[in-house]
């Protein structure tokens, strides 16, 4: 996919990480040496409401500023934003999802015909954090299935926002998360 | 160095490069961010400013005013209802001739609520006397931002950075961020003859007779156009020390040779750049004109701009209800008596925060060629969403 | 041999700061005007365009005159403002700036900031009338309070918007007639009541917060001094007359001024951190009929044999003594700051003044 | 051409160019040096307020050369006028006059004290010397005022002594022998001035040798002859007059024997007579006098004529005074008084607008009594001065005391028209200043006019109240014939006494007017202006608002068109 724009939405509830985990997205691409760009939709809701983030790599600088309508990949950070079957709008044909849920991932996948790939995420991040803040094991496990960009790159990512604990508790969550994937997963095209 | 980062911050960073000596603002959706790194920076005494956490967009006005009437450097933001509450300190600070610096994070204007961008705020205090300059991307907002102080400082005029709120400032990409040391060298101190001093104790913000009102607003008029000049020499002159452009006055991109012109003020350029690049051979090439300068309006810039264009499609992000767009009558009227003065074609797009999607680019391409079409339209309105009676 | 001379290198670095350079070696020494070597720093000079006997140019003249040379003034839009700065002249002799009307607490905030950014310890005052203090710059200034600026605020207090020819503010006095506040067969002026804009001053718990009058210049300066010399937001209310707008003599200001203190309408009073700390007791408490009387906008309530006109004066009878029961202001036996002493003179001037 | 600045800023202190006094209408402010009523009244011609401002100043010294620009024996007329300028002061609708007297007094005792002289320097050789007749207070100031002018003085005395009546008829209990000896002596040493005692006019040397040899003749040689006194024609036989026997007291200390006495008369002749009466033992002494005492009851032009104190300290002592009453009737047993019959009158204006004396039928009383002392005045002896007597006086044509022959003038209690220390003093300055403007042939400076004030032009609000200082006196049983009554309030009392003076019509620097002009158009000067004040009107900014002339606590200033 190298040399062609990649359009990600993350969908979340308010308070869950969603924008902070577009950014690490984008950051992450960064710091693996692609141009990128990460934006929330705003919303005037508040904590609990569904949100929407955006998020755009390439390796080209990126003009474009509208929202993404056909993602590549969806990041979904809350498992009963699912009961919604519109979340999946717009994804692209052979393009997949990573879900927070403890669903498993085939049921998730035939139930809107796109490759899905769940983690507990929530339950990982109270494990090994101590917090319920599933977008780092999301992350990871989304870079791991889809191998677009270095494990390492996160790590960076993460550097520039944490540091002490938390980051030390987020570096050891991406680490676990990232041991329980079949790394590059996605990189073979779907059957579709 | 190449830096992913939120606008907001980013802006942040760049002011607290300039060394403001007094920065004052009220936070308001979206420019909040910019208002919370300020603070941060200050208190993690990475910024030394005396950072007044004011009551409302009007104290913050006015006292960037104060702090910059006695010579000191001194910024502000805002958005949206805080830039018209700040309006008559707007008018004040200009008229004065005081130089300070203020973000704008371009919001739709209420009633009814929204808090999602368009150019309603700025264009509401375009009579305001300030140089406004729009930003396409958060690079030209950071490279702006900096050179607003010189700007300023050069001509005594206040300047309003614009930069389209959320779209801008709450994306975060890659951004080249300037060096400190370079800044330090390349803005000078802030030498301001009017200050307020006891040694030599002025008075500013006199009562002018009609003997010599006229004259005031004359040569307020003849330093705005000037400031045309300091605006694309201080562009250079930023240009060659960091090698990018903040946007100069205007900036013409796409097909040079085409006999179709879009111009737009801020982020939606980007969308129009690559809207043209995906659209293929069907739509055809445009010549793309990003207007930087809103005021003072080059008007000569935009005719060398515009020379050669059958069509111009002028894009405002506002409206003046009851005329239609405010950019585009302003450009219609500097082309206006050229004997080869293209035909203009007036869209307001994306109010409120309508989201502009790429493909706009297609369909005003191909409302263009409708010989009938409206010379004003909000082009992306959908008008089976109002009662007929409203449309 | 030249000497240490402490004493002349303070003078010469007075001189660097307020700008008299001294004279070369040799140069003819300047004959100094009888205005120029009047005793008393000049803070706001003759030729402005105050009205005969006005109260508020009295009162700015009396707090610049000990306040200034080092100073810098925010000044809300009001009288005080358009007679002293007709360009292009200005009768101000200390750095001065007018924004607007509601602004005034702001732009001081904003210049005692830039103060503070660049190490420098010149005062900044803010001036504004009651329209600008009491009423639409009345958010500005308790930002400015709040945020605990080093500025000491002075409302010019002369009960009415004067500027723009007499309309009632939230500082005008009940009953008082304005053009906006007219009597009527309906009305008798002024349906409500004075604005305590003093105790929602000292509500911010700020370090200092008083009221002063025009009739008692050597209180004022000194609690213009006091003030000067606190670090903080400090705030002072002077009640300035206004022969237009009260309708008396010009030559009355003075006493019409003393008769507010003495009837106990206006009380002087300080507040420090919230507490009244000093009050000005009035030594021989007058009835407030003898400030009514002096002046027109209290006309109506002079009427003989109107009842409405009778319940009025009582009412502010009642205000009055409200006033002096709530801060002890009668002051029967002498007292060195009492409304008499206060106001004493002997030869060579304010007793109180020459110690 | 104004070229507009940047922003339109402008430059200090630029209103000047503004010049507001085209806004006054009408009046400008003036100072008005008024006359304080103190001065008015002072029949010395002292102006107190001149050297109460001196005091406030610290100034003692000063104030008492302030004294004696126009009295140079302040010691005496600080213990024996009824000071008329206490009864004028403006103070009094404040609080209480002020204690003039008493700071007068401590003054003068004080010059003694320091041994301040006066400031006079000694005349030319040939200045021109003018006889004085009588060394009485008005012949001394007249010599006094003489040296102070250039000319020469000679005094020629009938009595071994100089003083007069002060020496002669005033008691020791007012007047201590020393304090009087110290101011004439002090007075007699100034060069100039030659005294010829035991030189009685008529025997000793004759008015046309005086007239002849001299430059002019200043005669005031006082009333030395008792006014004939009887009831209907009815003397009594033992009939004492009263300045006699006061004389005679004073001088050796004697006094007839009485139980009851009645004094008729209404001076201080008559008072202090009643005072030394009862303290030499008689059981009742009542003064009769046709005025009144003061109070709402009697016409202010009717109040008996003593100094008020003496009054006061009279009736401590127990001296019964019978007011608006007259003696109608002597009751005779033999040719020795036992009784007198009185009755009631007031004065009262007649149908010719002029006020008589009316007695009331119907309030006659008879009081027993021993000794019926009269004491209703003295003329002027006539030996000597002839012809120039008029009915027992010398009575002048002006002011100045020009008699009919030029250059001859008449002071003091001669003059029949007024009879203080204070008036006989003021009489040898206002003959003194005539006469020299005649010998220079210049008009007579003008006197008098400066206006008047009363406590209405001043504002009062400007005053702090404070308590009139009180002078110690004796209690009445230590009172003696030798010891003075009335006691030195020192000097700290007078300084501070000074400072209740409120400066009538002249400025008292207090800086109200540069304080209180809004339009900054009163200037203060370091120097004194030529009107007397320290302030000067900038009438190019003067809006003509009144403010300084309503503030003004002495009104000195006054708007004037």
């Amino acid at each position: 996919m190298v040399g062609v724009m990649i359009e990600y939405r993350i969908h979340g509830r308010g308070g869950q990480g969603s924008v902070a985990a577009a950014y690490l997205l984008a950051a992450t691409a960064f710091h693996a040496g692609q141009m990128c760009q990460a934006f929330p939709a705003f919303g005037a809701e508040r904590r609990g409401a569904p949100v929407t983030a955006f998020v755009r790599t390439d390796e080209a600088p990126i003009r474009l500023r509208a929202q993404v309508r056909t993602p590549h990949f969806l990041i979904v950070q809350d498992g009963t934003l699912l009961q919604d079957p519109s979340i999946v709008a717009g994804l692209r044909p052979g393009g997949g999802m990573v879900v927070n849920t403890t669903r498993p991932g085939d049921e998730v996948a035939a139930e809107f015909g796109c490759r899905a790939l769940t983690i507990p995420a929530t339950e990982l991040a109270e494990e090994v954090i101590g917090r319920p803040i599933p977008n780092t094991a999301l992350l990871a496990a989304f870079l791991s299935v889809t191998g677009l960009f270095e494990i390492a790159s996160l790590s960076v990512a993460l550097r520039d926002r944490f540091s002490g604990t938390t980051l030390e508790r987020n570096l050891a969550l991406v680490e676990k998360v990232a041991a329980t994937i079949r790394p590059d997963a996605w990189k073979e095209p779907a059957d579709a | 160095m190449l830096e992913a980062i939120e606008g907001s911050q980013a802006i942040a960073r760049a002011v607290a490069m300039c060394r403001p000596d007094v920065v004052a603002a009220y936070p308001i959706t979206p420019q909040t961010h910019i208002v919370e790194a300020l603070s941060r920076l200050v208190a993690e005494g990475e910024m030394h400013t005396e950072f007044v956490s004011v009551e409302s967009e009007f104290s913050a006005a006015s006292v960037v005013l104060g702090a910059a009437a006695t010579g000191a450097r001194a910024y502000t933001a805002t958005a949206s209802q805080g830039v018209l509450l700040m309006a008559e300190v707007l008018f004040n600070i200009s008229g004065m001739r005081v130089p300070l610096v203020m973000t704008v994070a371009n919001r739709a204007v209420s009633a009814p609520l929204s808090i999602w961008n368009d150019h309603s705020d700025s264009m509401a205090v375009r009579d305001c006397g300030w140089i406004q300059l729009h930003c396409a991307d958060n690079q030209e907002a950071v490279d702006t931002t900096i050179q607003a102080f010189r700007i300023s400082q050069e001509t005594e005029l206040p300047v309003m950075v614009c930069m389209d709120g959320f779209v801008l400032t709450h994306t975060l990409e890659p951004i080249e961020m300037p060096d400190q040391t370079d800044i330090d060298g390349w803005l000078p101190p802030l030498e301001f003859d009017r200050r307020l001093d006891p040694s030599d104790p002025k008075s500013l913000g006199t009562l002018v007779s009609p003997d010599f009102f006229a004259e005031v607003r004359h040569s307020h008029h003849a330093a705005m156009i000037r400031a045309l000049d300091v605006i694309e020499t201080v562009d250079d002159d930023w240009h060659a020390m960091t090698g990018r452009r903040g946007g100069g006055l205007v900036e013409v991109a796409g097909d040079p040779e085409a006999k179709i012109g879009i111009l737009a003020m801020g982020s939606t350029f980007g969308t129009l750049e690559t809207g043209m690049e995906h659209a293929g051979a069907q739509a055809g090439r445009a010549r793309l004109i990003k207007l930087r300068a809103f005021r003072p309006f080059p008007a000569a810039a935009l005719r060398a701009a515009c020379a050669g264009l059958e069509h111009l499609i002028v894009i405002d992000r506002a409206i003046s209800p009851g005329l239609g767009g405010v950019v585009g009558t302003e450009v219609a009227a500097v082309l206006a008596g050229a004997p080869d003065a293209p035909r203009i074609h007036n869209h307001a797009l994306g109010l409120g925060g309508r989201d502009i999607p790429e493909t706009i680019y297609a369909d005003l391409m191909t409302a263009v060629a409708d010989p009938d079409g409206p010379a004003f339209s909000v082009f992306d309105a959908d008008l089976t969403k109002l009662d007929p009676e409203d449309r | 041999m030249a000497e240490h001379d402490p004493r002349g290198e303070r003078l010469d670095e007075l001189r660097r700061k307020f700008g008299r350079e001294p004279l070369p070696p040799g140069a003819d020494q300047k004959e100094l005007t009888p205005r120029e070597a009047q005793p008393r720093f000049r803070g706001l000079e003759s030729g402005h365009r105050a009205c005969q006997g006005c109260g508020e140019a009295l009162a700015a003249r009396l707090v610049t005159e000990c306040a200034g040379p080092d100073v810098m003034i925010a000044n809300a839009t009001g009288c005080l403002e358009v007679f002293t700065t007709a360009w292009p002249q200005s009768s101000w002799r200390v750095p001065w700036m007018h924004s607007l009307f509601e602004n005034a607490g702001a732009i001081a905030s904003g210049m005692e900031a830039a103060m503070k950014a660049k190490g420098k310890n010149t005062k900044v005052l803010a001036f504004g009338g009651d329209g600008g203090t009491y009423d639409i710059g009345f958010q500005a200034l308790s930002g400015m309070l709040e945020r605990y600026h080093n500025v000491l605020y002075v409302c010019y207090d002369n009960e009415a918007y004067m500027n723009t020819g007499i309309q009632r503010s939230s500082s005008t006095p009940h009953a008082a007639t304005t053009t906006t506040s007219p009597a009527g067969k309906e009305r008798m002026g002024k349906r409500h009541l004075k604005k305590d804009l003093l105790a929602i001053v000292a509500a911010h718990h700020i370090p200092y917060a008083a009221a002063a009058s025009v009739a008692y210049p050597a209180d004022l300066q000194r609690k213009v001094r006091y003030a000067m010399g606190i670090e903080g937001p400090t705030f002072l209310v002077i009640h300035s007359p206004c022969p237009l707008g009260w309708r008396h003599d010009s030559a009355l200001t003075i006493e019409v001024a003393r008769r507010g203190v003495e009837c106990g309408l206006f009380p002087l009073v300080e507040i420090e951190r919230g507490a009244v700390t000093n009050v000005m007791p009035i030594r021989k408490v007058r009835p407030v009929t003898d400030y009514l009387e002096l002046q027109g906008r209290f006309s109506h309530l002079m009427t003989p044999d109107d009842a409405r006109a009778e319940e009025e004066r009582a009412h502010l009878q009642a205000l009055a003594d409200h006033n002096i029961q709530t801060f002890g202001l009668r002051g029967d036996t002498p007292d060195a700051g009492d409304t008499q002493a206060s106001s004493s003179v002997g030869r060579g001037g304010h007793p109180a003044g020459r110690v | 051409m104004v070229i507009l600045t940047r922003g339109a800023y402008a430059r200090p202190g630029t209103s000047l160019d503004f010049k507001t006094g085209n806004w006054r209408s009408g009046e400008a402010p003036v100072h008005v040096h008024a006359t304080a009523p103190c001065a008015a009244s002072c029949p010395a011609g002292e102006d107190q307020q001149a050297w109460f401002a001196r005091l406030q100043e610290g100034d003692a010294e000063g104030a008492w050369r302030e004294v004696v620009r126009a009295n140079p024996l302040p010691a005496v007329t600080g213990r024996v006028c009824p000071h008329p300028c206490e009864t004028a002061c403006n103070r009094a609708a404040l609080d209480a006059p002020l204690a003039i007297h008493n700071v007068e007094r401590w003054l003068g005792d004080e010059a003694i004290r320091q041994g301040w002289t006066y400031p006079v320097s000694a005349p030319a050789a040939d200045a021109p010397e003018v006889a004085i007749v009588g060394a009485g207070p008005a012949g001394l100031s007249a010599a006094y005022h003489c040296v102070r002018q250039g000319l020469r003085a000679a005094i020629y005395e009938a009595a071994p002594e100089a003083g007069g009546l002060l020496r002669a008829a005033i008691p020791q209990t007012r007047l201590p022998r020393d304090v009087l000896d110290a101011e004439i002596a002090r007075l007699l040493d100034l060069p100039g001035i030659t005294l010829n005692l035991r030189a009685r006019l008529g025997r000793d040397v004759t008015l046309d040798e005086l007239e002849r040899d001299h430059a002019a003749v200043l005669l005031a040689p006082g009333c030395q002859a008792n006014k004939a006194w009887s009831i209907d024609g009815a003397v009594p036989v033992d009939l004492h007059e009263g300045l006699n026997l006061l004389k005679e007291f004073v001088d050796h200390g004697q006094l007839p024997e009485a139980r009851r006495v009645i004094v008729h008369g209404g001076g201080n002749t008559a008072m202090d007579l009643c005072r030394a009466m009862k303290r030499a033992g008689a059981e009742q002494v009542t003064l009769v006098s046709a005025s009144g005492l003061p109070g709402p009851e009697t016409d202010p032009s009717d109040v008996i004529n003593v100094v008020p104190r003496e009054l006061e300290e009279a009736l401590e002592e127990g001296i019964e005074i019978l007011d608006h009453t007259t003696i109608n009737r002597l009751i005779l047993r033999g040719s020795r008084v036992t009784g007198v019959e009185v009755m009631s009158l007031r004065k009262l204006r007649g149908e010719d607008g002029r006020a008589h004396r009316v007695g009331f039928e119907g309030t006659e009383r008879v009081l027993p009594v021993d000794m019926v002392i009269p004491c209703i005045g003295e003329e002027v002896a006539p030996e000597g001065l002839g012809a120039l007597i008029d009915h027992g006086y010398l009575r002048p044509r002006d002011p100045a005391g020009r008699l009919t022959q030029e250059r001859v003038f008449a002071l003091g209690d001669a003059r029949g028209d007024h009879g203080t220390v204070a008036a006989a003093i003021g009489d040898g300055l206002r003959a003194v200043r005539a006469l020299v403007a005649e010998l220079e042939g210049a008009p007579a400076s003008p006197d008098g006019d400066r206006v008047g004030i009363a406590p209405d032009q001043l504002n009062l609000s400007y005053y702090d109240h404070s308590a009139r200082v009180a002078a110690p006196k004796l209690r009445v049983e230590a009172r003696t014939f030798e010891t003075e009554i009335e006691g030195d309030i020192g000097r700290a009392a007078a300084m501070a006494e000074a400072q209740r003076c409120l400066s009538c019509g002249n400025c008292l620097a207090c800086d109200n007017c540069w304080t209180f002009c809004p339009d900054n158009a009163v200037i203060k000067t370091v120097e004194l202006a030529r009107d007397g004040s320290h302030y000067l009107f900038d009438l190019d900014y003067c809006k003509g608002c009144g403010l300084c002339a309503q503030e003004c606590p002495t009104g000195y200033i006054r708007m004037q068109s």
